[in-house]
């Protein structure tokens, strides 16, 4: 952090942030035919999903299955808005994503006001119950028989269609990675990180922590529901079944794990590395299921073995492959923790401390 | 107004169904009150059960009751397997998400599996028995359903009895109040860990079995169980095993009755509607289970 | 967070999204089948919830591949199917076709399976303007989206399937005809068309709806719809099912010891493995059906002769569709003379639009929303067996109503 | 000096199951002053102090601080009412430097507040005074995991002060650290004190208790039994035999 604020780290910095945007940017002129690019719609819409995810599971550390319902809700806020309210499109799409927001205050109540358990519980059957009503539900929402939405742009030829909506999905993805960057370095983006490092120390340096949490989630759910409501605008046909999947949000959370929860950018890694595996795994697997198979233990692996995210797993051990010479920061630490020792001269009990800290812990 | 034989019916088909989800919720109860772990493959473990169960009677023509001799030891082994080897390994301080996230992964992938091995297409036993039944005061209770029931039963009172009489069941109480003080007293609280999560997969063992006599199964089919589930345990307070069974009885009494005027589609909504009126107004839960609070 | 660190995620993310970019520069253009065949594009659910007849949907379109290699091909040239899995999902369906269109260049498109994957499908077909014949989006919402270029291979569409029975029951002398009935239909488009289709005629004709269940995809235990249905003591029952909640819901009719006079169930009866499911307790049980293996269809003996040889059993009706809509590309590609992308579509389609098929189900025709204009045939399990009762003209034995007890 | 009524409370009680934790513990502490809570393993001293924080709810009872209702109030606004707490098991947030830790303490206020970057200088400066102050400064931008446990009490006690508290509850300061240590955290009590800070410590360590504080009070089940300047305590017998468990 403290080399971050040198002139030339932030050059470098910004440059890379151009070259991305470039990159993200001069993708639809490169891509050969229509089904790239709509390819190329769908990996962003899924970066968008797991960078609104991440949010909540980045920031507090809170892990929600059910951010698949949100976005369903916004793709059906904002279709409903379009045909039974007459909306336009794009205001029907902001005033559902409020909607959502708002709709994410009391759910965020009943999930939030107690630890970790409930809130995941409380976000699969988020899903679970959005599928039962808008099924069921069906002189208002179609049920069954799907939902069709109309397109903003009706004039416009299918590969015209994607080109509009890869550049209205990738303004979404920068507002959400603006947001979510300048929450990082905020006060409220610290007391957030602090809530997910230990939730009670945080509430006892004065932290409000329910309404940190109920706030960050509300902001999560509003990011969701944009992208939930441009992808109904995008695609045109909603089913129950898609939209409220639990598959939807799980595929969200592998992908900012895989990422890394604790970048601006690791969700968006995420989504691209996802977007391409699961095409992988259909072409490789066919018509089995074991694309299923491949998704659980892929995440398994996560879980067990990288829970900061692949990337920054394998940044680090690339870092100590390579540059042995640069000490890494842990090394760097445990030097500075030797001279300590030393001008101490003193035997500390670091073991019986460690086992101390574990058992607060639990 | 529906009949006075209807809802006598539905109370009746709603206490079957809710013996089934009693026994389910107690397993699931176990390992949270175990190792505060919501346990997302349970059901998942559900259906392999009744897979197992499915696929020893069309293919080995062995009655599926019979298939628990081997389900049941062999769902114990995976749950201290599944414990010691897999959930043992994640960091306390992250456990409980984490831990959710690992057994989301295991059940999707049992649900690969199953897919792979048996398809997508929907099964069913065909019993020679399945259609047959009695009359009860004006209703009729099937055969099938009724050892559903009995079987749901059984297997709750051995779990009772097993928790309250041996010397096991108290060091895992023990382990669940209060896991350091029962290290304390010299519990190995590792093993005992271990063991309750085999009894409580067992139960799923004994469940698929109960289900597979009277439902169709797929491979998807744990999702619609782990919804129920879930706001079962939550309601009747997490780790509380009476509890779990106490609301079991009653949601499944309601979703039983409530399909009368609503239909099924419906009725279902009743379970997380009670889960998100228990979390907002009262999350230790309703009956009993102080665990809750803290979690 | 270190700075090193920080750069490391840039460093990726630049990377993978510069592969992508690069990825997708060499990834377009080529096709990889010879230019001389005729390539027909298709996704089915070869996995997931439709994934039992997606496949059996995929061994029809196999089959019709086969035989009309054998038969010289279309055009002169051979006739080449790829197939995509879409997973039982919309989004993959949308994708697959437009890969197929878009990025593999594929001469002729037909039909998925299910109606919920076949309106996004046919939406893709439209906008790249690529005739869409499809052999199973059976529901009338289909043909509300005001698809032009949609045709639906098989002889009515779900809220006609009942039509001959229909007729039957209300041409019965006025003490015979039923007064009350009870309908439990699937929360799918399909299944509900049909019960729906039935349930509409009867009551405008005056026999009371004392039941009307819908019940989601997903339910197994249907103890309550059951007791919800003997205990209304209706007169007729209708299932609007496909197979395995049909099959359900008989045997929970059946352990309430509920004797209807009449039960008709779509989809589920007709299949080959339906009475042992039901433990033999099939004694006149109803069911509509678009397919006989044994019709008198010119085609249909060269179809069910080489299928069963192909596959070893005979086809069933989703086989049929599939086989049916090969049929009707086939025709309009020999009478137009081509196939491939471009205005030939425009022709294909036009073509299909003013003129009768042939094929194993019967001559088809389609009104202008591509719906086809005829009705299906209504079968009856009798003495064990499955055997046509109507219409008329088509019959194996008489109706028995009221049915016997099951 | 005792005209100020500080943190105080009134006949708290909590049980866990069926052990009494605290039994109606009547507690005021002296205002301005060095307190220490002492009292055998169990006592409830650790039970009492999550209780006056908000850490846990007490069955019944009531805490007052300067005058005011507190009992009923979330952890945070206890602090914002001016009591900060450690923890026994030194607390600090692993994955975060010392730096962000102590400005984690920084209590923003309104929205404009909340978004404006947590490293505005004058806060940076704050904080680094802090960490001066507590000798662990050259260690501003090292994660706290990588710390050494003195090093972690140390941080620990900074991101309190950074907050500003009136009253610190200090939970087993000299726990696990060593003499040099131990010496040093007494100075800085008496220092911050002689600022006008009140602090409550519980201790064992009868020295530091004894070097260091005006005013004790002595637990045993869940409820004073003693209190009084040190060298009335130590004569105390009710207090030897707590200790001894006669």
């Amino acid at each position: 952090m403290a080399i971050a604020r040198r002139p030339v780290g932030r050059i470098v910095q910004v440059a890379m942030v151009l070259v991305l945007a470039a990159a993200v940017l001069s993708f639809p002129a490169l891509a050969p035919n229509p089904y790239i690019l709509s390819a190329g719609v769908v990996v962003l819409n899924y970066a968008v999903l797991s960078t609104s995810w991440n949010f909540v599971g980045g920031f507090t550390g809170y892990i929600s299955l059910g951010h698949g319902a949100l976005a369903g809700l916004g793709a059906y806020g904002t279709a409903l808005l379009v045909t039974r309210a007459g909306l336009p499109s794009f205001v029907a799409l902001v005033v559902a994503a409020l909607l959502v927001a708002a709709l994410a205050v009391p759910i965020g109540f009943a999930a939030l006001r107690v630890r970790g358990a409930s809130f995941v519980i409380v976000s699969i059957a988020l899903v679970l119950i959005l599928l039962l009503v808008f099924q069921s539900w069906a002189s208002l929402t179609g049920g069954s028989r799907g939902l069709v939405v109309p397109r903003p742009f009706p004039g416009l030829l299918r590969p015209e269609h994607h080109r509009v909506f890869y550049f209205l999905f990738a303004a979404l993805l920068g507002l959400a990675l603006l947001a979510w960057w300048l929450i990082d370095r905020s006060r409220f983006g610290l007391g957030l990180k602090a809530i997910r490092e230990d939730e009670d120390k945080a509430e006892a340096l004065g932290t409000p922590t329910f309404a940190y949490k109920l706030v960050v989630f509300v902001v999560s759910a509003g990011f969701t529901g944009l992208a939930g409501g441009l992808y109904a605008l995008w695609f045109g046909d909603l089913d129950p079944v898609f939209q409220f999947s639990i598959l939807t949000g799980s595929y969200m959370v592998l992908m900012a794990l895989l990422g890394g929860v604790r970048n601006l950018f690791g969700p968006l890694v995420g989504a691209l590395v996802v977007g391409i595996a699961l095409e992988y795994f259909k072409v490789e697997f066919g018509d089995t299921q074991l694309h299923l198979v491949a998704t659980g233990v892929l995440l398994a692996l996560v879980v067990l073995f990288m829970p900061d995210g692949v990337l920054p797993a394998i940044g680090g051990l690339l870092n100590r492959v390579f540059r042995p010479a640069q000490n890494s920061i842990r090394e760097v630490t445990a030097a500075q923790l030797r001279d300590q020792r030393a001008a101490e001269a003193e035997a500390r009990e670091p073991v019986d401390a460690a086992a101390g800290r574990r058992e607060g812990a639990r | 107004m529906p009949s006075g034989a209807l809802l006598f019916q539905s109370v009746i088909l709603g206490l079957l169904l809710g013996g089934l989800y009693a026994l389910l919720a107690a397993g699931l109860t176990l390992y949270f009150g175990i190792m505060r772990v919501v346990m997302i493959a349970h059901s998942a473990f559900l259906i392999l059960a009744a897979y197992l169960a499915w696929w020893s009677h069309s293919r080995l023509g062995v009655d599926p009751l019979l298939s628990m001799i081997v389900t049941v030891p062999l769902f114990f082994g995976c749950g201290v397997l599944l414990q010691r080897l897999l959930l043992a390994r994640l960091r306390p301080v992250t456990l409980t998400m984490m831990s959710v996230l690992l057994t989301f992964a295991i059940a999707v992938t049992i649900e690969g599996l199953l897919g792979y091995a048996f398809t997508g297409t929907q099964r069913r036993i065909q019993l020679g028995y399945g259609s047959a039944s009695f009359g009860l005061f004006g209703a009729r209770i099937a055969v099938v359903k009724l050892i559903a029931f009995g079987l749901a039963a059984v297997a709750l009172l051995t779990l009772y009895l097993l928790m309250k009489k041996t010397t096991f069941g108290w060091a895992l109480r023990a382990t669940i109040q209060h896991r350091d003080a029962a290290r304390l007293v010299g519990i190995e609280t590792e093993r005992i860990a271990g063991y309750g999560f085999g009894i409580g997969l067992a139960t799923a063992a004994v469940g698929g079995t109960a289900l597979a006599l009277d439902t169709t199964i797929y491979p998807s089919l744990h999702w619609h169980w782990i919804g129920p589930l879930m706001a079962i345990i939550v309601v009747g307070g997490l780790g509380s095993v009476p509890g779990a069974a106490m609301a079991a009885m009653v949601l499944g009494l309601a979703q039983s009755l409530l399909q009368i005027p609503l239909g099924t589609t419906w009725a279902q909504t009743i379970f997380y509607l009670a889960l998100f009126a228990t979390l907002a107004f009262r999350p230790q839960g309703f009956f009993g289970g102080r665990l809750a609070q803290r979690f | 967070m270190t700075t090193r660190y920080r750069r490391m995620q840039w460093m990726t993310a630049l990377g993978v999204t510069t592969t992508l970019a690069l990825g997708a520069c060499g990834g377009g253009g080529e096709s990889s089948t010879s230019d001389d065949s005729i390539v027909i594009g298709i996704s089915l659910p070869l996995t997931g919830d439709f994934s039992e007849p997606g496949k059996g949907v995929q061994r029809g379109y196999e089959a019709w591949a086969k035989i009309t290699n054998e038969n010289g091909g279309l055009l002169g040239r051979q006739v080449e199917l790829k197939i995509l899995d879409d997973q039982s999902n919309a989004d993959r369906v949308v994708a697959d076709y437009e890969q197929l269109i878009g990025q593999d260049q594929v001469d002729l498109v037909v039909g998925p399976f299910s109606t919920r994957l076949v309106v996004p499908a046919a939406r893709v077909a439209e906008e790249y303007g690529m005739l869409f014949v499809e052999p199973a989006g059976a529901a009338k919402e289909v043909f509300e989206q005001g698809f032009k270029n949609l045709f639906y291979a098989a002889p009515a569409v779900a809220n006609d399937h009942y039509n001959h029975l229909a007729d039957y029951l209300l041409a019965l002398p006025e003490d015979q005809r039923p007064k009350t009935a009870a309908y439990a239909a699937m929360d799918d488009p399909f299944a509900q068309g049909t019960a729906y289709g039935l349930k509409e005629k009867l009551e405008a004709a005056g026999i009371r709806t004392l039941v009307n269940e819908v019940y989601p995809p997903n339910t197994t235990d249907f103890g309550s719809i059951a007791a919800k249905i003997a205990a209304s003591k209706a007169d007729i029952v209708v299932g609007g099912s496909q197979y395995q909640d049909g099959v359900n819901l008989i045997v929970a009719l059946q352990q309430l010891q509920y004797q209807p006079k009449l039960a008709a169930f779509s989809t589920a009866p007709t299949n080959p493995e339906f009475a042992a499911a039901i433990g033999n307790k099939t004694e006149g049980i109803l069911s509509p059906t678009g397919y006989a293996q044994d019709a008198p269809y010119p085609s249909n003996q060269e179809f069910v002769q080489k299928y069963t040889a192909q596959f070893g059993s005979a086809p069933e009706e989703d086989e049929a569709n599939a086989y049916t809509t090969g049929q009707v590309v086939a025709a309009a590609v020999t009478a137009v003379g081509c196939a491939e992308q471009g205005e030939c579509q425009q022709k294909l389609v036009d073509w299909v639009r003013n003129n009768t098929v042939e094929t194993v189900v019967g001559p088809l025709s389609w009104d202008e929303t591509g719906k086809p204009k005829g009705a299906h045939m209504i079968q009856q399990w009798l003495g064990g067996e499955i055997k046509i009762v109507l219409p008329a003209n088509a019959k194996e034995a008489d109706l028995v109503y009221p049915k016997p007890a099951w | 000096m005792t005209e100020v009524r500080g943190l105080a409370t009134a006949s708290l009680t909590k049980a866990f199951g069926g052990v009494v934790a605290l039994d109606g513990a009547t507690v005021e502490f002296r205002h301005g002053q060095v307190n220490a809570l002492i009292g055998p393993n169990g006592s409830g001293k650790t039970t009492f102090f999550n209780c006056v924080t908000g850490m846990i709810r007490p069955d019944s009872g009531q805490t007052t601080y300067r005058g005011r209702d507190i009992t009923r109030k979330a952890p945070h606004a206890i602090v914002r009412a001016g009591v900060g707490r450690t923890f026994q098991l030194c607390r600090v947030f692993p994955r975060m430097t010392a730096l962000d830790n102590v400005l984690a303490a920084v209590r923003p206020a309104g929205l404009p507040g909340l978004l404006r970057g947590a490293r505005a200088r004058t806060e940076v400066d704050r904080a680094r005074g802090w960490l001066t102050r507590l000798g662990i400064e050259h260690l501003a931008d090292v994660e706290a995991r990588n710390m050494s446990w003195g090093q972690q009490k140390l941080l620990e006690l900074a991101g309190v002060l950074m907050g500003d508290p009136e009253t610190v509850l200090l939970d087993e300061p000299a726990g696990g650290v060593n003499p040099a240590l131990l010496d040093r955290i007494g100075t800085l009590v008496r220092e911050l004190n002689a600022e006008g800070r009140t602090f409550v410590i519980v201790e064992h360590n009868m020295d530091l208790v004894m070097s260091v504080s005006d005013h004790i009070v002595v637990f045993d089940r869940g409820r004073p039994i003693a209190e009084g300047p040190p060298s009335l305590i130590r004569s105390d017998e009710r207090v030897l035999g707590a200790y001894l468990g006669v």
